[in-house]
């Protein structure tokens, strides 16, 4: 192995920084240490084997219907409460503590990079060693540190580690705890992979790291056939967006010779503004970014992977893995702003998303479907972020996201725990996760309901909520664009780029008012009105325990203040803007292209106006939600009604998944059984070609050995027929 | 160690002792059970260790060739020259270079696990089974290392028996077809070859005794017309597009792999395919550059190998029988190996060296794993099967790993190779490339979803719940956890590898570069170290 | 020394092992004729006759290495060649006799005389390896056929044989005139009948466009053509090799063929060497319709000496492409062949007489099935005979290289027959068809409830396998040897016309 | 004189031959055979008017030859109706295929 020859000399060498190899490492300790003793458990086959009873409980589980969480069935029915995993007390010290080491671990290098001057003016790269090296390639492992990696690292492992602690309760009783663990602590590697890579194809590494862990966890309870399907789904999804993501490292490395991400960004500067090469890269990139990201066209994976635990949800589907496709943009921001028409794109395809997805949104039923929705919504606001150049502004979306939606889940996990074991004491099979079933929790979980509504405001955008800020800025910064920057000159699908950011900017505003809507309905169904759990079952219903409600304080706190990091100029004066500044050695090369040399700036009338508009929205949304819907009026699942016409259209999610089934998974099939493999492979290369000819020349044989009839007569004429051939071919030459 | 391995005289014996080891142990094979006729069961115990006995000395012998092979030099290695036939022209030449290296030790390691694959489910005959195993290895290395033609030819036809004979009498209900399809279609190749040989042969006399001899025939062959080196560019081609196996020359390998018993299946697929792949550098492309590089040639090959990787995996997607399931993603990969041979790119071609040893090494991982569970479920039909993993979890854990590697995940050995088969293509092939990468959405498609009809989904088929307390035992977790190691490591570390073969495909590169300009270019010289 | 043939002593040191055996085959008759036939008695004149032929292989032998030459002069030749034919001929009649020894018992037969015709047929083809007259062919020939003709309806009890016999005796009668028809038509355009004076007549005349000679030739053909069974003259063999009793079906796969094509080679290479580009085209063609009919035809068969019967056409075929290649090179590749082709089809048909039942006379391929699993060696020695006939190497040993020298030399020929040996590749990927066919049925099949158990293979018939499979698998690795024989004496010696010298014959395909 | 001996040899060869053809009794079948013999002999021998005596000599070989072949066939003949009753080739076709 290589000591790295790039880092020497870099200020950060010498300090705790040279070990931050360390910080996806220990994860990965953990997943290696949960795994082998999950094997080893599954090895011994004693009273706590995890299949006991194995049958039972997945014909209950079937029973609950849709994608729920199944987790307070696993090792439950057969009365055994106390059927704890064997390793789980060493489980739950590994598990979360390898996190918490590697949050540790980044702070220190945070703590680093502030007291040391000059820390990060150049990226930190660390390599390890040259991973493949071929001809003119090299790609090394290698790990960059820089101001836009430590704000993703930061947030994974901190998220994660409280997520891993809410997990400890969540999970305690599931059968698969260590395996879980495992899991867990593999996708916080390759996601540390996927945001400390130095290159490319490490980058690929983790994306495509975290999209297995994905499907592993989503298909955590693989026994039902509903959360295996999701997983695949959601593999098989990603792997088209991954696709992209390959073409675009081809024309990289076939344009620009190397993929690490200093060479890609220097050769990128030199490249043409708004060239071909540039924006089929970033088109291509952009195809990656919608799989992973859950954007039109490839969403759809998303709402179904909430079948995995509802941790996993928050954790990877809310406030991580989804988001690696911004923060692919972010990483590109370079590429990106050489291609308007990809950025336009981009933006156009977020805000599509943000409207689409919330639309969707305002008609689930099930708890979990409505905050994933929600996410693919907010995802959508994010790419609309990094795709109008305000690259600082979608990361900060980003990290307010991370912290409201992933205290929604943790939130709405703890109400479905609450609701499982509800049901689960009076042995229903009613659905632990459809809204019409819950109602009225405020009384039984204050904790919770607390909590979720500071979650719910900042995603509304209320301020001084985090989302508030993210989200203003997001808009503010597309209203800025429509004009003089380089966006606007462009031209997209022969619209002029002002009119395209315009309508980003309606659209981004339709959304917002959407998603106040469809949120304030999740709460007013879940902890207002009465409630429709169940006489006996409400008695069941109370506050989850500590080590569940402790990490969701946590996030409360982050999601009410963590906007403060980011305000506008406009009121917070020095305050302001930290993030941005923070975050300006990496992206403000980017986001300059876009905006020019001097920088684009609104009026304060201007973005006084839009501050008013984007409040004046969210409160308007929360106030129709208020006064339109009654909760009172609902009926407990079982005994609701079939949803006609729009809305059914919206339940059935405009029938996207249908509609891909018809169009590209039944024929792929039908095409490759019936045509391809039937059809050429059996029919014509066998059938006709290989057994065809094997076949005329047996029957060919046959005729030949007709004709040896055994009389001598028949054998003198053929004889003859020679003789004469012969004496031709002598005679006439 | 290289100095030891000198010390010895290692690379002057060690190829040809590769070569009779096996040979000689298919004779104590017979000899032991032409003495041991009455109790099968002991029959099998007795033939099963001294079969793996001779495989593992055969592996840990071939093991030095790692250090002693000098992969940069541009000379053959370990190299070994004796008459054999003078009037002929026809002698006894082996070496190695990096490439042939890699594939040899692919061969040597690989075998003694198919000998535990085999361990408890070849039960009648054992002795013939292990001893045509043992005549089989010979072929497959000689093939590898020999540096004459009409060496290289025999030991091309020497496997084709055993192999024949080892899917037509331990393979499954449709031997006898699958066999007879097998050699046909092998043979068809073949015979063309031979006559292209036997002509390359001739013309390298110039006249006189016919000459052999791998360089002297590509000194000769590379300064032909290109009329006439196109006719035995074909010849060549289509025996080894049959062996690779290409679209349309594929059919055969369904069926040969859902019919041949396990190691069987193994062999063919981690060793036996790669023959054809490997002709194609050694043989078919440095010896006549001018006509593979030919822009229509070229265009042809690229397109069936594209054809090969798409349609391999659509047809894969829809197999109801697991191995056939495998054998048509063996076309898939395979296709990979054709782009990145016919891009003809260092990076391509490194990249297809890496497929070719990484798909043999996961493709025969789930080979064997599907032996694993025909043996206790007597099925291949993945509708059998459902929530394995609940009452298998360490052969749920092996499948998943191996297919995700096969898939190609990064962090696994398939992630390296196709990577750099793209990558490396898509300078001199982009459409190609574009339509090629396509192949990791389906490969995820048809393989994912396959394990998760086998070992997730609920658990309800009795026969299928009745597996508990019958997982993976000791042998063969011991038998897959070197190719695990194995598809960890080449994933995560593949530099060695890599450097290993790195000289001798920017060898052949170059060579092909300025053979298709006429002129004989760098290649590798006669003179061992 | 080199013997001058006009001298009537050193013509008959010459062609002193040909009358060794004929004097030892009439004592052996009037020995065979003394006593009453008997089991025991057959046996003796069984023994007595190998002894014979050993003892002329000795002899031959001697010949050989002594490096006797004789002048061109001559109506026998004293060559490399004759010695090479004589010792395959005696060879396969020694084996011929060891099988027939224990295999007559199975068909009832018991006449001592067997042996001794099998002793006038060999000395037959003795005569026609060397023979270098027109006369001397046809009567070598007629020796060896008349002798057949018999020896194919030995088993007097069976229906069959005596339908074998008579149809091999109409058939070849007939294609005896067309070949004596040639030869009259070629001694009236040359005005000889010694083979050399024929080639040296040719040249000097320049009679390439003589019609007469051409007809001449092209009935010549037909009767060499009717003698080592190429397609369409054909017909008979398959019919004859079923009906006989094995061993001699056996003698006339190999060795009559063997004979046969010997004086085919030296007539055509020694005589009408410079009438190429008359015949070439219709021996090209004459090889092409062999290999494909017998090939496609061999594949429908049920029963298996039928099936050796068209295999053994095929080889035809792949010989015929070494006289139509007509170089130095081919008669070696030529010599090669035979002895490879002897080897195997002979150890074939012996493995078919061991798995013989008593009294039973269709030979079916189903009655092998699962043979592996009740005879292993047998099996296995039968796989490694068809497998040297399909050319496989190793495994098939010697017969792979037979097929390699013969690519070789039609590739190699001076007018270049690749597409002859691209058909000739092609044509025995179907042979594989046929022969694998049966190496599944020996190996892949189950040996089905109630066949029954093979009988005993006695000691003698052992030999004739052992030695055979040892021979072809030795031959298989290290073939030099034997190819430095057949070098020893390629044709043609002779001068070609300045037409053939000066580049390319003018035949192309 | 030499035109028209070697004309009527042709004429008797084809006439043996058309008989082969069409005849379906073995004896005659092998009396037409016969006569081939015999019309290739009197070519010979018009033809060593030519050449000289090589010819007539060969005659000499044909004619001995072909009194063996008919011993021997005529032999065959009767062990093949011992068999079957009968001589006729239509009827005599155990082997085939």
């Amino acid at each position: 192995m290589q000591t790295e020859p790039l880092a020497t000399g870099h200020p950060l060498a010498d300090t705790i920084a040279r070990f931050a190899w360390l910080i996806p490492v220990f994860p990965l300790v953990g997943f290696v240490l949960n795994g082998l003793l999950s094997l080893r458990a599954a090895g011994h086959p004693g009273p706590a084997d995890p299949s006991a009873g194995g049958h039972g409980h997945d014909g209950h589980h079937r029973g609950t219907g849709g994608t729920g969480d199944g987790h307070a069935d696993h090792g439950h029915d057969d009365g055994h409460h106390a059927a704890r995993h064997p390793a789980a007390a060493l489980v739950s010290l590994i598990g979360p503590g390898v996190l918490a080491l590697s949050f540790a671990m980044t702070l220190a290098i945070l703590y680093q990079v502030w007291v040391v001057d000059n820390a990060l003016r150049e990226p930190y790269v660390l390599t390890l060693f040259s991973w493949m090296p071929a001809g003119k390639l090299s790609v090394d492992a290698a790990f960059q540190i820089d101001q836009l990696s430590l704000v993703m690292m930061s947030i994974v492992t901190g998220i994660g580690t409280l997520i891993h602690i809410f997990s400890v309760g969540y999970m305690q009783d599931d059968p698969g705890y260590p395996r879980y663990f495992a899991y867990l602590n593999l996708f916080i590697f390759f996601m540390l992979l996927l945001v400390m890579g130095s290159s490319y194809p490490l980058m690929f590494v983790g994306w495509e790291g975290v999209g297995l862990c994905s499907y592993l966890l989503i298909g955590f309870w693989f026994s039902d056939k509903a959360n295996a399907d999701a997983g695949k789904k959601a593999f098989i999804v990603n792997r088209i967006g991954d696709f992209g993501f390959l073409v675009a490292m081809f024309l990289m490395f076939a344009n620009f010779g190397t993929l690490t991400f200093a060479g890609v960004g220097e050769a990128a500067m030199g490249a043409q503004l708004g060239g071909a090469l540039v924006t089929a890269i970033c088109l291509f990139l952009f195809l990656g970014a919608t799989g992973k990201s859950a954007q039109i066209p490839l969403f759809v994976w998303l709402p179904d992977a909430m079948a995995g635990p509802t941790p996993v949800s928050a954790l990877i589907h809310a406030a991580t893995m989804v988001t690696a496709g911004v923060y692919l943009i972010a990483r590109s921001a370079v590429l990106f702003s050489m291609a308007p028409v990809a950025q336009l794109t981009v933006a156009v395809v977020g805000a599509l998303t943000a409207v689409f997805a919330a639309t969707i949104g305002l008609k689930q039923w099930d708890i979990k479907k409505v905050l994933a929705y929600s996410t693919v919504s907010q995802l959508g606001y994010m790419f609309v972020g990094v795709g109008v150049g305000a690259y600082s502004a979608g990361v900060f979306h980003l990290m307010t996201h991370a912290f409201f939606k992933a205290l929604l889940f943790l939130g709405s996990g703890s109400v479905i725990y609450a609701m499982h074991k509800a049901y689960h004491a009076t042995h229903s099979h009613e659905d632990a996760q459809d809204m019409r079933n819950m109602g009225g929790l405020r009384k039984h979980m204050p904790v919770t309901f607390v909590l979720m509504w500071i979650a719910t405001l900042s995603i509304a955008g209320i301020p001084p909520f985090s989302g508030f800020f993210s989200k203003d800025e997001i808009l503010a910064s597309v209203f800025a664009r429509t004009h003089g920057s380089t966006l606007a000159e462009a031209h997209w699908l022969g619209i002029p780029g002002s009119v395209v950011l315009y309508g980003v900017y309606v659209l981004g505003l339709a959304a917002a008012l959407m998603t106040a809507i469809y949120m304030t309905r999740m709460m007013l169904y879940t902890f207002h009105g009465p409630n429709r759990t169940g006489e006996k079952e409400a008695a069941h219903l109370k506050e989850a325990p500590w080590i569940m409600t402790g990490p969701l304080v946590v996030l409360g706190v982050l999601s009410a203040v963590g906007g403060f990091v980011n305000m506008p100029a406009l009121y917070a004066g020095e305050y302001s803007e930290q993030l941005h500044a923070w975050l300006e050695p990496v992206l403000a090369e980017g986001t300059g292209i876009t905006l020019g040399e001097e920088g684009l700036h609104l009026s304060h009338a201007t973005e006084w106006t839009l501050i008013a508009i984007a409040i004046a929205i969210a409160a308007i949304g929360i106030a129709i939600a208020w006064t339109r819907l009654k909760p009172e009026a609902l009926v407990a699942a079982k005994d609701a009604k079939a949803e006609e016409g729009i809305e059914k259209t919206l339940l059935h999610k405009w029938y996207v998944d249908e509609a891909y089934d018809k169009t590209v998974v039944k024929p792929t099939l039908g095409i490759s059984r019936t045509l391809l493999w039937k059809g050429i492979d059996t029919g014509i290369i066998d059938g006709l070609l290989v057994n065809g000819s094997a076949l005329v020349v047996r029957a060919v044989g046959w005729a030949g050995s007709q004709l040896q009839s055994g009389r001598v007569g028949t054998y003198a004429w053929v004889l003859l027929i020679g003789v004469l051939s012969v004496l031709s071919a002598f005679s006439f030459r | 160690m290289t100095q030891f391995l000198d010390g010895i005289g290692y690379n002057g014996w060690i190829l040809p002792t590769l070569l009779a080891l096996p040979l000689l142990g298919a004779l104590l094979m017979v000899l032991q059970g032409s003495m041991q006729k009455q109790d099968p069961d002991a029959a099998m115990r007795s033939a099963r260790s001294l079969a793996f006995g001779i495989f593992l000395a055969e592996a840990v012998l071939s093991l030095g060739l790692w250090w002693s092979v000098d992969t940069v030099s541009p000379d053959w290695q370990a190299y070994v020259d004796a008459a054999w036939i003078p009037q002929w022209g026809a002698r006894f030449t082996v070496g190695v270079d990096g490439i042939a290296l890699m594939l040899i030790l692919l061969t040597t390691l690989l075998m003694p696990l198919t000998v535990l694959g085999s361990w408890t489910s070849i039960r009648v005959k054992t002795h013939a089974y292990y001893a045509l195993l043992l005549i089989l290895t010979t072929g497959m290395l000689g093939v590898f290392m020999a540096l004459d033609l009409v060496f290289f030819y025999v030991m091309w036809e020497v496997m084709l028996v055993p192999m024949y004979l080892i899917i037509g009498i331990w393979g499954g209900q449709r031997r006898l077809y699958a066999s007879l399809k097998f050699s046909l279609y092998t043979m068809v190749g073949s015979l063309l070859m031979l006559v292209a040989i036997v002509y390359l042969g001739l013309k390298a006399g110039q006249g006189g005794p016919p000459v052999f001899a791998y360089d002297a025939v590509l000194d000769m062959a590379r300064t032909m017309p290109l009329a006439g080196s196109f006719w035995l560019f074909g010849a060549f081609a289509i025996a080894f597009a049959v062996k690779v196996p290409m679209f349309p020359f594929h059919t055969w390998l369904p069926d040969a792999h859902v019919e041949a018993p396990t190691a069987g299946s193994v062999i063919l697929a981690a060793i036996m395919l790669k023959m054809g792949t490997f002709g194609f550098v050694r043989f078919a492309v440095p010896l006549f550059p001018a006509v593979a590089m030919h822009p229509t040639v070229r265009m042809v090959m690229l397109v069936l190998a594209v054809i090969g990787i798409v349609y391999g995996a659509l047809v894969a997607l829809v197999q109801p029988d697991f191995k056939k399931l495998v054998a048509y993603s063996s076309v898939s990969h395979l296709g990979f190996v054709m782009l990145g041979i016919f891009a003809m790119t260092t990076e391509s071609m490194q990249g297809a060296l890496m497929v070719t040893i990484s798909h043999g090494i996961s493709t025969g991982a789930l080979f064997l794993l599907i032996g694993m569970i025909y043996e206790r479920r007597h099925t291949r039909l993945i509708e059998d099967f459902g929530g394995i993993a609940k009452v298998m979890p360490i052969f749920a854990v092996c499948l998943t790993i191996v297919s995700l590697s096969s898939i190609g995940v990064p962090g696994t050995n398939g992630f390296v190779g196709e990577f750099l088969v793209l990558i490396g293509s898509f300078p001199t092939a982009p459409y190609y490339t574009i339509i090629a990468a396509t192949s990791v959405i389906f490969a995820a498609a048809y393989l994912l979803w396959a394990v998760q009809r086998i070992i997730y989904n609920p658990l309800v088929k009795p026969e299928n719940e009745a597996l508990k307390g019958n997982d993976l035992n000791w042998r063969e977790i011991g038998l897959l956890t070197p190719l695990l190691i194995a598809i960890l490591w080449l994933g995560v570390y593949p530099r060695p590898v890599l450097q290993k073969t790195e000289a001798a495909a920017e060898r052949l590169v170059r060579g092909v570069e300025a053979g298709r300009m006429g002129s004989l270019g760098p290649r590798p010289r006669i003179g061992g170290r | 020394m080199t013997f001058d043939l006009l001298n009537p002593v050193q013509l008959s040191s010459a062609l002193l092992p040909d009358l060794l055996l004929v004097a030892g085959a009439i004592l052996l008759m009037l020995m065979a004729a003394w006593r009453p036939d008997s089991d025991a008695r057959q046996r003796t004149v069984g023994f007595a006759s190998i002894g014979l032929l050993v003892l002329t292989m000795g002899l031959v032998v001697w010949m050989a290495v002594s490096g006797l030459t004789a002048s061109d002069k001559g109506v026998i030749a004293v060559d490399g060649f004759r010695w090479m034919v004589d010792l395959v001929v005696l060879l396969g009649a020694i084996g011929t006799i060891a099988l027939a020894i224990e295999h007559n018992v199975r068909d009832g037969i018991v006449q001592a005389e067997s042996h001794v015709l099998v002793l006038f047929a060999t000395s037959g083809m003795m005569i026609l390896a060397g023979a270098r007259d027109l006369m001397v062919v046809f009567l070598g020939i007629e020796i060896m056929s008349v002798a057949v003709y018999v020896l194919a309806g030995l088993n007097r009890r069976s229906a069959r044989s005596a339908e074998a016999s008579l149809k091999y005796f109409l058939l070849g009668a007939f294609a005896t005139g067309f070949l004596l028809y040639g030869i009259a038509l070629v001694y009236g355009a040359t005005g000889q009948t010694q083979i050399v004076e024929i080639g040296n007549a040719i040249r000097r005349f320049d009679l390439t466009n003589d019609p007469m000679l051409l007809v001449g030739i092209g009935l010549m053909l037909i009767g060499m053509g009717f003698k080592v069974a190429a397609a369409p003259f054909h017909m008979w063999a398959p019919d004859v090799y079923d009906g006989s009793p094995t061993p001699i079906s056996a003698f006339m796969a190999a060795t009559v063929k063997a004979a046969a094509f010997a004086t085919f080679m030296r007539i055509w290479y020694e005589a009408f060497y410079n009438m190429f580009s008359g015949w070439a085209p219709s021996v090209w063609w004459l090889a092409v319709v062999t290999m494909v009919v017998g090939n496609v035809v061999a594949l429908s068969q049920k029963n298996i000496k039928r099936m050796l019967a068209y295999s053994s056409i095929v080889h035809s075929g792949y010989l015929l492409v070494a006289v139509t290649a007509a170089s130095a090179l081919a008669s070696t590749a030529f010599t090669f062949y035979v002895v490879a082709y002897t080897l195997a089809t002979f150890g074939a048909f012996a493995v078919v007489a061991s798995m013989q039942q008593l009294g039973e006379t269709d030979a079916r391929i189903s009655d092998y099935e699962g043979l592996w699993h009740v005879r292993p060696w047998l099996a296995t020695a039968m796989a490694v005979y068809l497998l040297a006939l399909l050319g496989f190497p190793v495994f098939g040993g010697v017969g792979f290289f037979a097929k390699w020298y013969l690519i070789q030399a039609a590739l190699a020929a001076p007018a270049g027959l690749t597409i002859l040996a691209v058909i000739l590749v092609l044509t025995s990927v179907i042979s594989a068809g046929y022969y694998l066919q049966v190496v599944r049925v020996m190996f892949m099949k189950p040996r089905p409830e109630g066949a029954p158990e093979p009988l005993p293979v006695g000691s003698l018939t052992r030999a004739v396998l052992a030695v055979t499979v040892v021979l072809i698998l030795g031959l298989g690795l290290f073939p030099s040897r034997l190819v430095e024989m057949t070098q020893m004496n390629a044709f043609p010696r002779y001068p070609f016309s300045p037409a053939l010298q000066m580049g390319q014959p003018q035949f192309r395909r | 004189m030499l035109a028209e001996s070697l004309a009527l040899s042709a004429l008797l060869f084809t006439i043996g031959v058309v008989g082969v053809l069409t005849r379906r009794n073995a004896i005659i079948l092998f009396m037409c055979v016969e006569l081939m013999l015999n019309a290739v002999n009197l070519s010979f021998v018009a033809l060593s008017k030519v050449h000289g005596v090589g010819g007539q000599v060969f005659v000499i070989f044909v004619m001995t030859v072909a009194a063996a072949e008919a011993a021997v066939g005529l032999a065959i003949i009767i062990a093949i109706f011992r068999h079957r009753q009968s001589v006729n080739l239509e009827d005599i076709n155990l082997l085939k295929g």
